[in-house]
Formats: C-alpha cells, sequence, structure tokens
C-alpha cells in the first residue's frame, strides 16, 4: 500500500520576480513523518500554500498519481490533501462539534446539508476520541486553550479523511506537555497517512521525525533522517549550527 | 473634431474631480480598510467652508486660494475627530465602520441643515476662474482646468508625502505589516490618526473645488460618495497609482457614454464595466499572501 | 433543546402578536401600517440571514425588493387594465403600446413564480459574478450599494415603460379582490403576516441545519472552508439568493398594501435603511432583525411625524451607537441583564 | 423560570407594547372608520365651531427644501382666514403632516388625514410621484385634496383640485413667447423624470407645427452633477435658446457649467421652468442674471392682493424670505377652498365639488377662476427675466388668464400626444 505518496518534482512559485520556492523536488511516502525544516524564508509555508492551491506555482505536485498543481483549493482538499495553519484557525463560533462535522461534511449532498444534525457521525466520535476532545464537544472553539484548538485542526484533518496531512507549525506555543501529546498524536495518525509538518522546533523534531527535508532559499539543501541531515556540513552552517548555537 | 477634443477634457475633468473625491478614501479605505461613508460629508464641510470664508473675504479669488487649506484642515479635523471617537475602536470591524460612518453622515447632513439651511448656498467663483481659457485649437472652461491641476497637485503632494517624508514610511510600513511597525518602535495610533487626518482633509480640498461646478448644499457629499468608492475599487487596494487610473478611466468612460447615449445609461454602464472588469482582475482587488489566514 | 422551546415560544408569541392582538386593537389605517412594517421584517428577515450570519452586508436588497415589488405591479396594472387592455399611464406617456415583456405578467400564475424567481435569479448571477471571483467584504458592500444606485437611475429614465419617477399606482384589485374594500385590506395584512411567519421558520431551519453552520463558518474563515473542501461561493450564494427572494416576496406584498412602488423606495438611502433595524435588533438572532426591522418603522412613523429633523439626528446615532458599541444589537442588552439577575 | 419561557416573555412584552404604542397614536383621533367602508361616508366633523384641514408637505428628505416654504404659506393662509372669521364660521383647526419626500408616505399620511383624522380637505404635495401616490386614496376615500404646483397635465381627478398651472398655461406661452422673439433652434435639457419627458414631447410637437428646430434632447439623473458632456453638446449644436427643465441640485451645476463654457444669456438665452425666486440664491445671482423663467407669479407682480400677501408673508417669517409661484399657489388654494364652502355652504367634499366651477378669486398673481371639468384653474402666464437683485421681473405677459387644458384638447398640433 506504498502507491500512495506525495512527489513534487520540480515545484517553483514566484512573486513578482521574486523566487520564493526554486525548483523544489521531494517524495513523501504513507507512513512517513517527514519534518520540513528551514530558516525563515526558506519557502517552507509557501511551498505547502503552493501544494494546497493557495499560490500558483509550476511544476508537479502528484499524489496517489493525480496532479495538485493549479487546481482549486477546495478541489485539491477533497482529492484528500488537508493543511493546518500557523495560527489556529478553527471556527470560533462554532462548538467542538460543529468544527468536526464540517470537516467531515464535505461531500454531503444539498438534502443532508439542510437538515438538522441528528447524531455524531461515527468518523467525527473516532476523531473526539483520537485527539482527546470528547469532553468539550459542546464547548465552543473559541474558549478552547492553544494546544487543544490545535489538536481539533488536526482532528478536522482527520474527520476530512485527509490523505496528505500538511502541517504548519502545529506545535509553536504549545507547553512540554502539549508537545510530547501532539507528537504522539501525529505519530499514531501517521500510521495510514503522508504526513508532513513545518516546524521550528528542533527538539520536537528530533523525538518524532522520521525523515527530514532542510530548504534553505527555496531549495531543498538535503534530506534524511533526523541524524544524516544533523551530520550534513551544509545544514550545521545554514541553519542547525546556528540553532545549536542557540539552544 | 472640436467637440471630441471637448469630450476628451470633459472625461478628463470629470476623472479629475472623481479623483480628488476619491484620493482620500483610497488613504483611509485602501490603506487603512476603513470604509468611510462619512468621506462624502468632509466634502459637503470643505465645500462649505468657501461659503463661509466667502462671508469674512470679499475677493472670492483670495477666498479660494485661503479655502484651500482650510478646506483641508477642517475636512481632516473632521476626520481625526471621527477616528478618535469611533473608528479606532472598529478597525477588527472594517464592515461595520460602514453603517457607523453612514450614521455620522446622516447626522453631519442635518447639521448642515440646521446651521446653513436645507437650500444650496451661493459660493461665487472668482472672476479668472469664470469663463474659458483658450489653448489654442480649443476652449476649455478655466474652472475645471483649475480643478484638473489642483488634482494633479494634491497627487503629486500626497506622493511626494507618502515616499519622501518620515511620516509617509510610516504609514506603509504600518500598512504591510502593522506588528512589525509597532514593534520597530513606530506609533501605529498616531500613524492611524495622521492617516485619517490626511486622507479626510483631502475630501475637504475636494469639497472645496466642487464649488465651483456645482451646487453647496446639505447633499453635496451623497452625489459623489457612490462613484468615489467605485473608483477605489476599481482601482485597486492601496494604490494610489491605481486609484489616478481608476478616476481618469471611468471618467473618460462616463463621459464618452453619456456622449453617445444618455446620461443615465452612462452611469449605469459605468457600473456595468466596473463589475465586468473584477471579472478580469479581481487580483487588483484581492491578495492573499499572508501565512496565516486568521 | 431548552433552545428549540425557546424558538417555538417566541415564535407563537410573534404568531399571538400579529395574528391575534394586532388585527384586535388596531384600526384599518394602522393595521395596514403595520402591514407596512411586516413587509420591511421580511426583507430585514433576509438580511439577517445574509448579513448576520453570512457575513455579506448586502447595500442592495432595495433591488431584489424592487423586482418584486414592480412583478406585482405590472401584473396588478395590466390586470386593472382588463384582457387586452394598456394601463393607464402608458397611454399618458408612452406609445399606448403595452411592451413585449410586460406580457408574461398578465398571467397570474407566472407573476407570482416571477415575484420569488426574478430576484432570485438576478442575485444568483451576481453572486457567480461576485462571490466566485472572490470579491467579498467592503467590496461587495460597495458594488451592491452601485447595484442599488444604478437600478434606481435604470427605473427612473424609463418614464414610458415602467412609470419612471412616478413609479406604479393606482391598482384597483388585488387577483380579483376589490383593494378598497377595508376587509380586503384586512386580508392582506394577514398575507404579510402570515408570511413573515413562514419566513421566520425557513431561517430557523436554515439555522439549525448544517448548512446553517457551515454558513456561520463562512463568515468567520471563508479560506478555512476552502481547505475544507467547500466552495465558500456556493455556501454564500445560496443565503444570498434566499435573501433576494425574501426581499422579492416583501416588495410584491408592499405593493398591494401600500398602493405603489417608485425609484424612491428602492435606491441607496432605502437599502442602507433596511439595515438599520437588522443591526437594532442583532443582526444574526432568528428574531432579531424582524422585531428590530418593525421597531425601527414604527419609531420613524411616529417620531418624523412630530420631529421631521430630529428623527434624522436620531436615525444617525441609532447606527452609530448600535453598530459601534453594540454589535449584536439590543437583543444582548436583554441577555446581559438576565445574566446579571442570574448571578446575583 | 427556564430560558425558553423569559425569552418568549420578553418577545411577548416588546410586541404588545409596539402594538399598544401603534394603537395609542391611532386612537389619538377619532377612529370611526374601523369596521365601516371608509370610501362611502365622509368623517367630517362639523359639528363643533371649528373644521379640521390637513397640511401634507414634505418636512424631512430631500424635497423639504421647497415644500416647506408651501407649508409656510399655507399656514399664513389659514391663520388669515381664521382672523377674519373662518369658514362658514368655523375656525380652521390644521393637522400637519410630514410626507417625507417618500411617495408611499404621502399615501400613507394622506390616508391618514382622511379616514383618521376626518379633515374637510388636503392641502400639499409636490412631485408628481406623490400626487400619483395620492390620488388613488383619494379617489378612494372620497377626498379633497389641493395641489399647488405646475405639472405635467394630463391626469383631471374629480378629488384633486389643481392649483399649479398645467402645461399650456406655462410651457407653451413659453414657446410662443421664444417664437415672437424670432428663436428659430431649440436645445433642450431637463432631469430624467415626467415632467421634463413630458414638457419635451409637447415642445417637440410645438416646435415641429411652428418651424422651431430642435437641436437636441438631453437628459440628467436626478441630482446630477456634472454638465461638462451636455454643455459641451449645447456648445456644438449652435442652438440659439435652451429650454431647461432641470430640478433641484443640478441647475447649480448646470449653470455654472454654462457660463465656464462661455455660454451668455444674450446670446444663448436659458428658459427655465423650476426655477423660482427660492431657488435663485442656491444656483447664485451671478450666474442666473439675464436669463428666463416662465411661471404665473413673481414676487414682483404689481397688484394689491400681492403687496397683501408679499408684506404679510414677510410680516411672518421674516424679511428676507422671498415668496414664489407654488406658495403662491398653495395660498390660493385655499383661499379657493373656502369660497367654494361658502358657494356650497357645506364642507362635504360630493357639494364642494359640485360647487367648485366658476368659483374665482383675486389672487396675488390676478384674477383666478376654478374649471369646473378638470378642476384645474385659468391663470395668467408671466416669462420673467432675473435681476441682479435675485429677484424675478416680468418680461412677458398673456395679458389675460388662460383656461386649463391639461390634455392640449385645443391645441391641433398637439393631437395624438396624449395617447
Amino acid at each position: 500500500m506504498k502507491s500512495d505518496y506525495l512527489e513534487l518534482t520540480d515545484v517553483r512559485v514566484t512573486f513578482d520576480g521574486f523566487v520564493a520556492v526554486d525548483g523544489v523536488t521531494m517524495t513523501v511516502l504513507q507512513g512517513d513523518l517527514r519534518f520540513l525544516i528551514g530558516p525563515n524564508g526558506a519557502g517552507k509555508t509557501t511551498l505547502v500554500d503552493a501544494i494546497t492551491g493557495l499560490v500558483p506555482a509550476t511544476g508537479s505536485a502528484t499524489f496517489g498519481r493525480t496532479e495538485l498543481l493549479n487546481r482549486k483549493v477546495h478541489r485539491i482538499a477533497r482529492l484528500g490533501v488537508g493543511r493546518t495553519f500557523q495560527t489556529a484557525s478553527v471556527f470560533e463560533e462554532l462548538t467542538v462539534l460543529q468544527n468536526l462535522d464540517i470537516a467531515a461534511g464535505s461531500g454531503r449532498g444539498p438534502l443532508t446539508m439542510l437538515r438538522k444534525r441528528s447524531s455524531t457521525p461515527p468518523e467525527v466520535e473516532a476523531a473526539l476520541e483520537v485527539i482527546g476532545l470528547t469532553d468539550l464537544r459542546d464547548r465552543q472553539a473559541g474558549v478552547l486553550a492553544h494546544g487543544q484548538k490545535q489538536w481539533l485542526e488536526i482532528g478536522m484533518l482527520l474527520v476530512q479523511d485527509s490523505k496528505v496531512l500538511l502541517l504548519d507549525e502545529p506545535v509553536a506555543g504549545m507547553s512540554a506537555e502539549e508537545r510530547q501529546q501532539t507528537g504522539e498524536l501525529l505519530q499514531r495518525v501517521g500510521e495510514n497517512c503522508t504526513v508532513v509538518v513545518v516546524e521550528h522546533d528542533m527538539d520536537f523534531m528530533r523525538s518524532f521525525a522520521t525523515s527530514v527535508t532542510v530548504l534553505h532559499a527555496g531549495r531543498v539543501l538535503s534530506e534524511g533522517t533526523v541524524a544524516q541531515v544533523q551530520a550534513d556540513p551544509k545544514v550545521q552552517e545554514v541553519y542547525l549550527g546556528r540553532a545549536e548555537v542557540e539552544a | 473634431m472640436e467637440a471630441l477634443i471637448g469630450q476628451l477634457f470633459a472625461g478628463l475633468s470629470l476623472g479629475s474631480v472623481l479623483l480628488l473625491a476619491a484620493l482620500g478614501l483610497s488613504l483611509t479605505f485602501g490603506q487603512m480598510g476603513v470604509i468611510n461613508m462619512a468621506h462624502g460629508e468632509f466634502m459637503m464641510a470643505g465645500a462649505y467652508t468657501v461659503f463661509v470664508v466667502q462671508g469674512v473675504v470679499a475677493d472670492a479669488g483670495l477666498a479660494l486660494v485661503v479655502s484651500i487649506p482650510l478646506g483641508f484642515l477642517v475636512g481632516g479635523l473632521l476626520g481625526l475627530l471621527l477616528e478618535v471617537l469611533l473608528i479606532h475602536r472598529m478597525y477588527h470591524r472594517p464592515l461595520d465602520t460602514l453603517l457607523v460612518t453612514w450614521g455620522v453622515a446622516l447626522i453631519l447632513q442635518q447639521v448642515a441643515r440646521d446651521v446653513f439651511g436645507a437650500p444650496n448656498v451661493d459660493v461665487k467663483a472668482p472672476t479668472w476662474l469664470s469663463g474659458g481659457v483658450d489653448l489654442g485649437f480649443t476652449q476649455v472652461p478655466a474652472a475645471r482646468l483649475f480643478i484638473l491641476a489642483l488634482s494633479v497637485a494634491a497627487v503629486g503632494a500626497l506622493a511626494v508625502v507618502l515616499t519622501r517624508t518620515s511620516l509617509g514610511r510610516r504609514i506603509r510600513g504600518v500598512v504591510q505589516n502593522r506588528d512589525l511597525a509597532e514593534t520597530v518602535g513606530i506609533s501605529t495610533r498616531d500613524t492611524d490618526r495622521l492617516t485619517f487626518f490626511i486622507g479626510s482633509g483631502l475630501a475637504g480640498i475636494a469639497g472645496v473645488a466642487l464649488t465651483l461646478l456645482g451646487s453647496t448644499g446639505p447633499t453635496l457629499g451623497t452625489n459623489y460618495i457612490v462613484d468615489a468608492f467605485l473608483v477605489v475599487v476599481a482601482g485597486g487596494i492601496g494604490q494610489i497609482k491605481g486609484t489616478v487610473i481608476a478616476a481618469f478611466g471611468l471618467g473618460l468612460m462616463q463621459a464618452t457614454f453619456e456622449y453617445s447615449t444618455t446620461a443615465s445609461l452612462a452611469k449605469v454602464a459605468v457600473f456595468v464595466v466596473v463589475v465586468v472588469f473584477l471579472q478580469i482582475r479581481p487580483q487588483g482587488i484581492f491578495s492573499i499572501r499572508t501565512r496565516s489566514l486568521a | 433543546m431548552k433552545g428549540e422551546y425557546a424558538k417555538i415560544a417566541g415564535f407563537a408569541a410573534i404568531a399571538l402578536a400579529l395574528l391575534v392582538l394586532a388585527p384586535a386593537v388596531l384600526s384599518d389605517f394602522r393595521l395596514s401600517l403595520l402591514g407596512r412594517f411586516v413587509c420591511y421584517a421580511i426583507v430585514a428577515v433576509g438580511i439577517g440571514l445574509a448579513w448576520g450570519r453570512g457575513g455579506m452586508l448586502t447595500l442592495g436588497q432595495g433591488v431584489f425588493f424592487g423586482l418584486g415589488a414592480y412583478v406585482m405591479a405590472m401584473h396588478l396594472k395590466l390586470s386593472d387594465a382588463g384582457p387586452t387592455g394598456v394601463p393607464d399611464f402608458m397611454k399618458l406617456y408612452g406609445s399606448g403600446v403595452v411592451p413585449g415583456w410586460w406580457e408574461p405578467f398578465r398571467n397570474p400564475v407566472v407573476t407570482v413564480l416571477a415575484i420569488v424567481l426574478v430576484p432570485s435569479l438576478v442575485a444568483f448571477g451576481l453572486g457567480m459574478a461576485v462571490f466566485r471571483r472572490r470579491v467579498r467584504g467592503a467590496y461587495f458592500a460597495i458594488l451592491s450599494q452601485a447595484l442599488a444606485a444604478a437600478f434606481a437611475i435604470l427605473l427612473i429614465g424609463q418614464q414610458a415603460t415602467i412609470g419612471g419617477t412616478n413609479g406604479l399606482n393606482g391598482f384597483r384589485s388585488f387577483f380579483g379582490f376589490n383593494l378598497f374594500d377595508p376587509v380586503n385590506k384586512r386580508m392582506l395584512f394577514y398575507i404579510a403576516a402570515g408570511t413573515l411567519l413562514a419566513m421566520l421558520l425557513v431561517v430557523w431551519q436554515l439555522y439549525r441545519s448544517r448548512y446553517g453552520e457551515l454558513l456561520v463558518a463562512v463568515r468567520d474563515q471563508e479560506e478555512r472552508v476552502r481547505f475544507l473542501g467547500y466552495d465558500p461561493a456556493n455556501v454564500k450564494i445560496v443565503a444570498y439568493v434566499v435573501a433576494a427572494a425574501m426581499a422579492g416576496v416583501a416588495g410584491a406584498l408592499f405593493v398591494p398594501i401600500v398602493g405603489i412602488i417608485s425609484p424612491a423606495a428602492v435606491g441607496v438611502v432605502p437599502s442602507i435603511a433596511f439595515l438599520i433595524g437588522v443591526a437594532i435588533g442583532g443582526r444574526s438572532t432568528l428574531f432579531g432583525p424582524a422585531l428590530g426591522a418593525i421597531a425601527v418603522a414604527w419609531a420613524q412613523t411616529s417620531l418624523s411625524e412630530s420631529f421631521p429633523s430630529f428623527w434624522i439626528y436620531f436615525q444617525g446615532a441609532l447606527f452609530v451607537l448600535v453598530v459601534a458599541f453594540l454589535p449584536r444589537g439590543l437583543s444582548t442588552v436583554g441577555s446581559i441583564l438576565t445574566r446579571r439577575r442570574e448571578s446575583a | 423560570m427556564n430560558t425558553g419561557l423569559r425569552r418568549a416573555t420578553r418577545v411577548t412584552a416588546f410586541l404588545s407594547a409596539a402594538v399598544l404604542l401603534v394603537s395609542a397614536c391611532g386612537s389619538r383621533t377619532s377612529d370611526t372608520s374601523t369596521g365601516g367602508t371608509s370610501g362611502a361616508a365622509s368623517c367630517v366633523d362639523t359639528s363643533g365651531d371649528s373644521v379640521k384641514i390637513g397640511l401634507l408637505n414634505s418636512l424631512s428628505g430631500t424635497m423639504a427644501i421647497s415644500e416647506k416654504t408651501v407649508n409656510d404659506s399655507l399656514n399664513l393662509a389659514v391663520e388669515q382666514i381664521n382672523a377674519k372669521g373662518g369658514v362658514l364660521g368655523k375656525k380652521l383647526s390644521v393637522v400637519t403632516e410630514d410626507g417625507a419626500s417618500e411617495p408611499t408616505v404621502f399615501a400613507e399620511k394622506a390616508t391618514k388625514l382622511i379616514s383618521s383624522d376626518c379633515v374637510a380637505a388636503v392641502f400639499g404635495g409636490w412631485t408628481s410621484s406623490s400626487r400619483k401616490a395620492m390620488l388613488p386614496v383619494f379617489e378612494g376615500a372620497n377626498g379633497l385634496l389641493f395641489y399647488p404646483v405646475q405639472y405635467e397635465g394630463l391626469e383631471a381627478s374629480p378629488n384633486i383640485f389643481y392649483t399649479g398651472a398645467t402645461t399650456n398655461q406655462q410651457i407653451v406661452p413659453a414657446l410662443d413667447y421664444l417664437k415672437e422673439k424670432g428663436v428659430k433652434t431649440l436645445f433642450l435639457v431637463g432631469s430624467d423624470y415626467v415632467f421634463p419627458r413630458t414638457a419635451n414631447k409637447i415642445i417637440q410637437a410645438y416646435a415641429k407645427a411652428n418651424g422651431i428646430e430642435v437641436k437636441g434632447e438631453e437628459y440628467a439623473p436626478l441630482g446630477h452633477t456634472d454638465f461638462a458632456t451636455i454643455v459641451n453638446k449645447l456648445k456644438g449644436s449652435g442652438a440659439s435658446a435652451v429650454f431647461n427643465t432641470l430640478n433641484g441640485d443640478s441647475n447649480v451645476a448646470f449653470f455654472k457649467e454654462y457660463k465656464n463654457a462661455g455660454l451668455a444669456a444674450a446670446t444663448t438665452p436659458v428658459v427655465s421652468v423650476s426655477i423660482a425666486e427660492e431657488e435663485v440664491g442656491g444656483v447664485g445671482v451671478d450666474n442666473l442674471v439675464g436669463q428666463l423663467t416662465a411661471w404665473n407669479y413673481y414676487q414682483t407682480v404689481d397688484s394689491p392682493a400681492n403687496k397683501t400677501f408679499v408684506e404679510a408673508f414677510k410680516a411672518k417669517y421674516g424679511a428676507t424670505r422671498v415668496t414664489s409661484d407654488p406658495m403662491e399657489a398653495a395660498y390660493t388654494s385655499l383661499f379657493l377652498w373656502q369660497a367654494m364652502v361658502e358657494k356650497a355652504k357645506s364642507f362635504a367634499p360630493n357639494d364642494v365639488k359640485n360647487a367648485a366651477g366658476g368659483v374665482s378669486y383675486d389672487a396675488p398673481e390676478g384674477p383666478v377662476t376654478v374649471n369646473g371639468e378638470n378642476h384645474h384653474i385659468a391663470k395668467t402666464a408671466l416669462i420673467g427675466k432675473v435681476g441682479a437683485d435675485g429677484l424675478i421681473h416680468t418680461e412677458w405677459s398673456s395679458g389675460k388668464p388662460i383656461e386649463p387644458d391639461p390634455f392640449l384638447k385645443d391645441y391641433a398640433w398637439a393631437t395624438g400626444l396624449s395617447g
């Protein structure tokens, strides 16, 4: 079942002459928990934006042999590519349950849409369990703690039935305990999905990454396991070295 | 041929009027996201400034010259007051500013009615601006030439302020990245107030200029506000350049349609053109390049 | 489920007040006045849906109101004129020939369908053009306002075919019922009140449905919804079209109740005036927009009778105070008080 | 008490309050119409020593500028009539309503005046749309409306008396005057609504029959403020006179543009039919001096009746106020109604209507007589010229009152104009 993998070939994004992503080629397999790291401005978020249709890009990005680039955002989402955002963007006025229910429902027909939800869909129940928010299901999402909002976002990806999960700094601003829980959550989720995590937190990466891609100035600088990447002198020069110093 | 040149001039002139009316808006709306429906009433205040000044200064020409900075001040101060009292607590609710400022507009109109009376007041044009100017091949109204020059001067001055002064750099800084600007020590509150002051002041100047062409009365602003907003929308967000192009474009278009059909149909046609234009180029209107979607 | 009972109770209260209390205590004149306010309330219910729940600040509801009203007015004119007759104003100002596009409205069934369909289709077309291209927020508001301005100008210019500034008026009968008969005028009030209740039921169902939740999601985080696999444009178009249809129905009821439709009732100013009641009542509540619209229209009628210029200040101040300081409308004041009492 | 019930109570309380308030207003006056057919029997109460009349003008909104002045002169007339003992020995008591510049409100307030207040007659209205909106109300309830403004004709309701000019008392005399002055080419400019459109149809027909060439016919939307294009067309047309049916603010913009374009009254005179003494100040005397107007009354009319009227008006409202045609027509309308009532010896609308024909009054504008058939009045047409003093001075007069002909039946060139 390793046929469903995310494959990027020479992806390029340009803003008014500025090249933000400069020919990125990489492959992420199912079951992989890939971390995408790099200094500020390396093009990490832009790359995720390109894959999810937020910014126009050239090159190719395929998932299960289906081309993703230059489709509309919601079409890409329906192909099973989901993402989260740096700042948690859940629907604050809706409850946890409603958030998940909306995420689960893009395939619903008009008649289902126009009716009241009579019971909680099983996949939503399951997701509530996985992200540990079952007790808070009727709580407004706006009043959740920061970490809980991020988990809710991940939960929304799960019920959305995403095969590719693109997570943009999921643990930023979380406590150590929350990070640990999030990491374990990602490992559980990653068994059946292709997961790409954009992250700055090196400790978090070291603990949970199965593989790492380092971006620098819009290009792939290095790729491999955590150990391989850490040993790469180019990476030490532009990024990790500095991080070591900081740490 | 003469009619054609006359019509070209009419279009440019209408464009310059629209530009004056929309320039301040493109600053407050384009740069700050505030939809100020009272902008038209700030123009009205500028127009009444000329009327009041003419009550003091007998010479109409001198009165007009004095009124330009004074109108800027009157419009600007009204804008400042609005910003301090209401708008500043609503930057995160841009749509609601529309309704609040609509209420302010209603109140200002009624104040004008109660102070100056409901009928239009008579604002005299200086003798050197009545009649035409001979350009050799054709004759154009002096007042319209004056307004054209005034609008060009206003755009020029605004461009200089925005690009050459520290205030301008601050404004652009705040528009581009509010948080960053704050961290490098720019007071966003002061910058907001100043931006609003300048934008509203430009409305005052527009009002001063309009006394040369139309009526000075409580409803002066309502006649221009919809068109002015259309110009800003067509011009694109935060782009003085776009506003200039859109103003002259719409002005020429209105004049051309009006010449070949009727004024009523021309107004409708211009609206249709703007909607169609947005179909082709929503990019000028819509730009999302933020990392988060919050 | 407590919320459900509250809604049912509120619904019953409104029904009781409109269908039993009002006809019992109001004179014919006041009742038909209330009938006009009820028409505004129907528009307000639609605005609550589009603006309160959908985040689309529509400053052009007057257009849809006008479309519904003119369709109805054209039918009434034609039926007054007889099977092959020509409406009076066309003889006076026009060629004396009924234009071809008027003819379908001789048929009552076509008319009733058109009252709903014409505004809906216009809203659909505009929604496709605007929301699909991601024109939204302030841009949408301004475009919808310009639409109202253009629509009014267009109507004013068409003296011979649609009555120009005079609009259409002087109706004698309503689907065969004599409009001068007070009994029939009372019947019109019941129709309007019944329609309002029906519209409230419609939006109630929408609000409690999955669609209602999705609409709120689109309002608050349109882009986020996109990443969940929905096209927000479709979600918004549905709400916009329903709101337009409601405005059209309201316009159609307005015509026989008031006896005239003219461009003065559909332009920029009346379109914005529709909003104030919605804002006061609480834009995203179920009953707030309708109650707010009735309250504001009533205040306008009674205040402007005695203090014409004071009314303008009052209206302006309402916009400023309610929108700036009570964005959820007066309904919040009620719930704040309740909460205080409960905690005390 | 659970939330549901509490909210329900709140909603009920609100609604009952609203309903009670509305009904409170309703019962402010005798609500005799409830349940009965409002049309059949008039509810006018003549038992006391006073009788009610309604004044219905826009006191708010865009038309308030103009209609407020009419309301002033109506109040003056009421005061004068009451000072002389009232009508049939009964003092007039005034019910004032605001039309708010909206036709729907006019219709609504007219209903209220007739059926709730039971007034004997209503005076007011200005725009054609307000009159058209009120017409079915007055016909349905058999009330009486006195409408004081010149208008586009083509109407004759048994329940309305038109005391302003119809087209053959204003437009046609103005054309006669221009023809007399040797004008061969005309340019028409007007606001885009019913009066200018109808007036221009008449002008076109007249011009065709009288060898005058119409060089252009342009309309501006109401409130239009940029006349560069229209004046450009006007200038290019080379017409020797302009017939102006613009309304309101547009006049200011038009005359400023006209002057800026180098046109002048001496070479290309403009005849305006909507600029009266009230409007001269707003347009600017400088911009109007020497231009022509067509009306039936000016403040400068030299007659004893006018002297009294102007003096009384200034004494009541201030020396700086001016009087204009619609104000005078409104003032006159009250005295005409008084004369009709006294002739009929009854306030009942049907009796008043039957007595109306032939009733005349020596108005400030000169003698006027009611036409019993079409309910318009015979008036003298006056062409005036704006003077440097801001007043309008009579330049030409039809000499004698012109019989009203709202459908232009007696003009051969006008056949086929009104369908």
